[in-house]
């Protein structure tokens, strides 16, 4: 039982570090700031949630597991907040051009 | 080399690089940053201190730590004191330079 | 088959693992990000570190076996909120500033 | 190792940009960064009390501080350049800074074997303060009257801010008034990130008695959702002469003060605590300290007065 969590805890949490690969790729090859942003949201939504999903597996209690999926959510909403305002201050940094 | 020597090498060469900034920035904000730079060293080589404590169940010396907490509070507070001196500063000549006034017309 | 002891100690080697890749991208990502041009991008790299820092603080509480760690990305996300969003209220202000 | 080695690597970095960039902006987000990377480093240093420190003051509010100033003086980065010291100046900073590092990493690797350590005396003694966290017993118990002067540090470094303000905005509002958000995201994120904060910050100040955590930590989280609700406009800050903010702020030192001179009569010394009580005393000066605390640092980020009282 315990083998099979830490097979699912490997396999999720190499996923999510793709993800943080995928994002960084992106960061690094996309020519202007919108898609850039569009790659660091991968990184963050996905890459983190999936690394959260495999601890989730070593969790030892239900506080613990809280705790997780709760910095997960912070990140999410921060994120997803962050990501719009940040789009805005693109856009208006390239009107004053 | 154990992890905690590492770190202590790595704190010894923060402080040396935060005092590099500080002597030849010439703006006072970066000179503020600098300044917390070498803090940030310091401590680290407190860490390696309380780490190198461990013992008795403990994995650190805890009296370190306690006095890096205590450190990291109160360069906090010299740091926003300063950066209200600086904007007061900026405020009151519309400069944010430390040259003497007779330097400039 | 491994015995539980080791297999405990292997998954712990590679959530360390792990967590320095993360870190390794995120490090990748903030080279390139730190370059510029805009405001956008550096608040990005904020936003990036934030992140990878969560993920890595995260991977380290279960590798080192130090629930505490947990604490520090807690705070770390609520804190990069907190940062990032000074940033773009100060970039709103200049904007003002120059109107 | 090979993890310790590339984030000691990694903090170096961040560090040498923090000092090499052009851009104030950049580099105040390099320091964020170097932050950020020291509370890792705290926590493989298994000082899980000085990450949170680390990540909430040393990044977090540090950061915050340093972001508003650099916008407010982005005017000015230019002016500057000519004020760079000359070549001779810099190429003898390089040496003495060089020197000093080798200084230090001397030190580090001379430093004596067995180390010293009071680590078995605050573990023995643990016990009597009622605490399960160790540093929590240093900063509470052990060396209380450093943490009771630290308190007042904070007071006496708030005074200097203020007194800074011009004379006819003495006992005005701290900062300037935040534009209201265009679109409202600002003002939903607040609404849903401040509560929870909060909670966050009674938690991190709660378990600081038997885990990693804190007055300290929990204050400073505390003082960050307070600042974050002002820049979305939820609410403002009270002028600097309100009575009942006066009073928030000296509480925490004051109540300290006094149970430690109560320490004569109970316990025979300055902040002693008899041991029945200990943990109850402390916890009884931990409230009203975390409260002032958090007041404190969240006004020496707002600065001086610099909007006349109405």
């Amino acid at each position: 039982m315990s083998l099979a969590l830490d097979v699912l805890t490997i396999l999720s949490v190499s996923t999510g570090a793709f993800f943080f690969l995928a994002g960084t790729v992106g960061l690094l090859r996309f020519p202007d700031a919108f898609s850039r942003l569009h790659a660091l949201t991968k990184a963050d939504n996905l890459g983190l949630g999936l690394v959260v999903l495999g601890l989730l597996f070593q969790a030892g209690g239900l506080l613990a597991a809280l705790k997780l999926v709760g910095a997960w959510l912070l990140a999410l909403l921060a994120g997803a907040t962050i990501t719009q305002l940040i789009a805005r201050t693109a856009r208006t940094d390239r009107s004053t051009m | 080399m154990t992890d905690a020597t590492l770190y202590g090498l790595c704190g010894a060469a923060l402080v040396g690089l935060g005092l590099f900034g500080l002597i030849v920035h010439p703006q006072p904000l970066r000179k503020i940053l600098a300044f917390n730079l070498i803090g940030g060293g310091a401590f680290l080589l407190f860490g390696v201190v309380a780490r190198r404590g461990a013992s008795a169940g403990l994995d650190g010396d805890p009296v370190p730590q306690a006095l890096v907490i205590t450190g990291l509070v109160v360069a906090f507070a010299a740091t926003a004191l300063a950066v209200a001196l600086l904007l007061r500063l900026f405020q009151e000549t519309g400069r944010a330079t430390l040259r003497s006034d007779d330097s400039q017309p | 088959m491994l015995r539980s002891s080791e297999r405990r100690a292997a998954v712990a080697d590679f959530l360390l693992a792990a967590a320095g890749f993360v870190l390794a991208m995120v490090a990748l990502g903030l080279i390139r990000i730190l370059w510029g041009p805009g405001d956008a991008d550096r608040i990005m790299a904020a936003q990036l570190l934030g992140t990878g820092g969560i993920a890595a603080l995260l991977l380290l509480a279960r590798a080192m076996s130090m629930p505490a760690a947990v604490d520090v990305a807690l705070i770390l996300a609520l804190l990069a909120a907190f940062i990032s969003v000074a940033f773009v209220k100060g970039a709103d202000r200049s904007e003002m500033d120059r109107a | 190792m090979a993890f310790d080695i590339g984030l000691a690597i990694l903090v170096l970095g961040v560090a040498a940009w923090t000092i090499a960039a052009r851009d104030t902006f950049a580099a105040v987000i390099g320091f964020v960064a170097y932050g950020l990377l020291l509370a890792l480093v705290w926590v493989r240093l298994a000082a899980p009390d000085v990450a949170l420190t680390e990540a909430a003051l040393g990044s977090g509010l540090t950061g915050g501080l340093l972001l508003g100033a650099s916008t407010r003086l982005a005017r000015t980065q230019g002016s500057a350049a000519i004020d760079k010291p000359s070549a001779i100046i810099r190429r003898a900073a390089a040496v003495l800074c060089t020197l000093v590092s080798a200084g230090l990493g001397a030190i580090v690797l001379l430093l004596p074997e067995p180390a010293p350590t009071l680590a078995p005396q605050a573990a023995a003694n643990l016990a009597a303060t009622g605490l399960g966290n160790p540093v929590t017993a240093v900063l509470m118990a052990y060396r209380a009257i450093d943490t009771l002067l630290e308190t007042v540090v904070l007071l006496l470094a708030l005074v200097g801010i203020w007194s800074l303000a011009p004379d006819q905005l003495w006992g005005g509002l701290p900062g300037r008034r935040y534009p209201v958000d265009r679109d409202g995201v600002l003002t939903f994120v607040a609404q849903l990130l401040v509560p929870v904060g909060i909670l966050v910050g009674i938690y991190i100040f709660w378990v600081g008695s038997i885990a990693p955590g804190g007055e300290f930590q929990g204050a400073t989280i505390l003082a960050a959702m307070w600042i974050f609700a002002t820049m979305a406009r939820l609410a403002d800050s009270p002028a600097v002469s309100r009575r009942w903010l006066r009073l928030v702020l000296v509480v925490g030192p004051a109540v300290f003060f006094a149970i430690g001179l109560a320490g004569f009569a109970i316990a025979g010394g300055f902040l002693a605590y008899p041991e029945a009580h200990a943990k109850l005393l402390i916890l009884t000066i931990e409230v009203p300290v975390t409260l002032s605390i958090a007041a404190t640092l969240a006004l020496l980020v707002g600065g001086p007065p610099e909007r006349a009282l109405r």
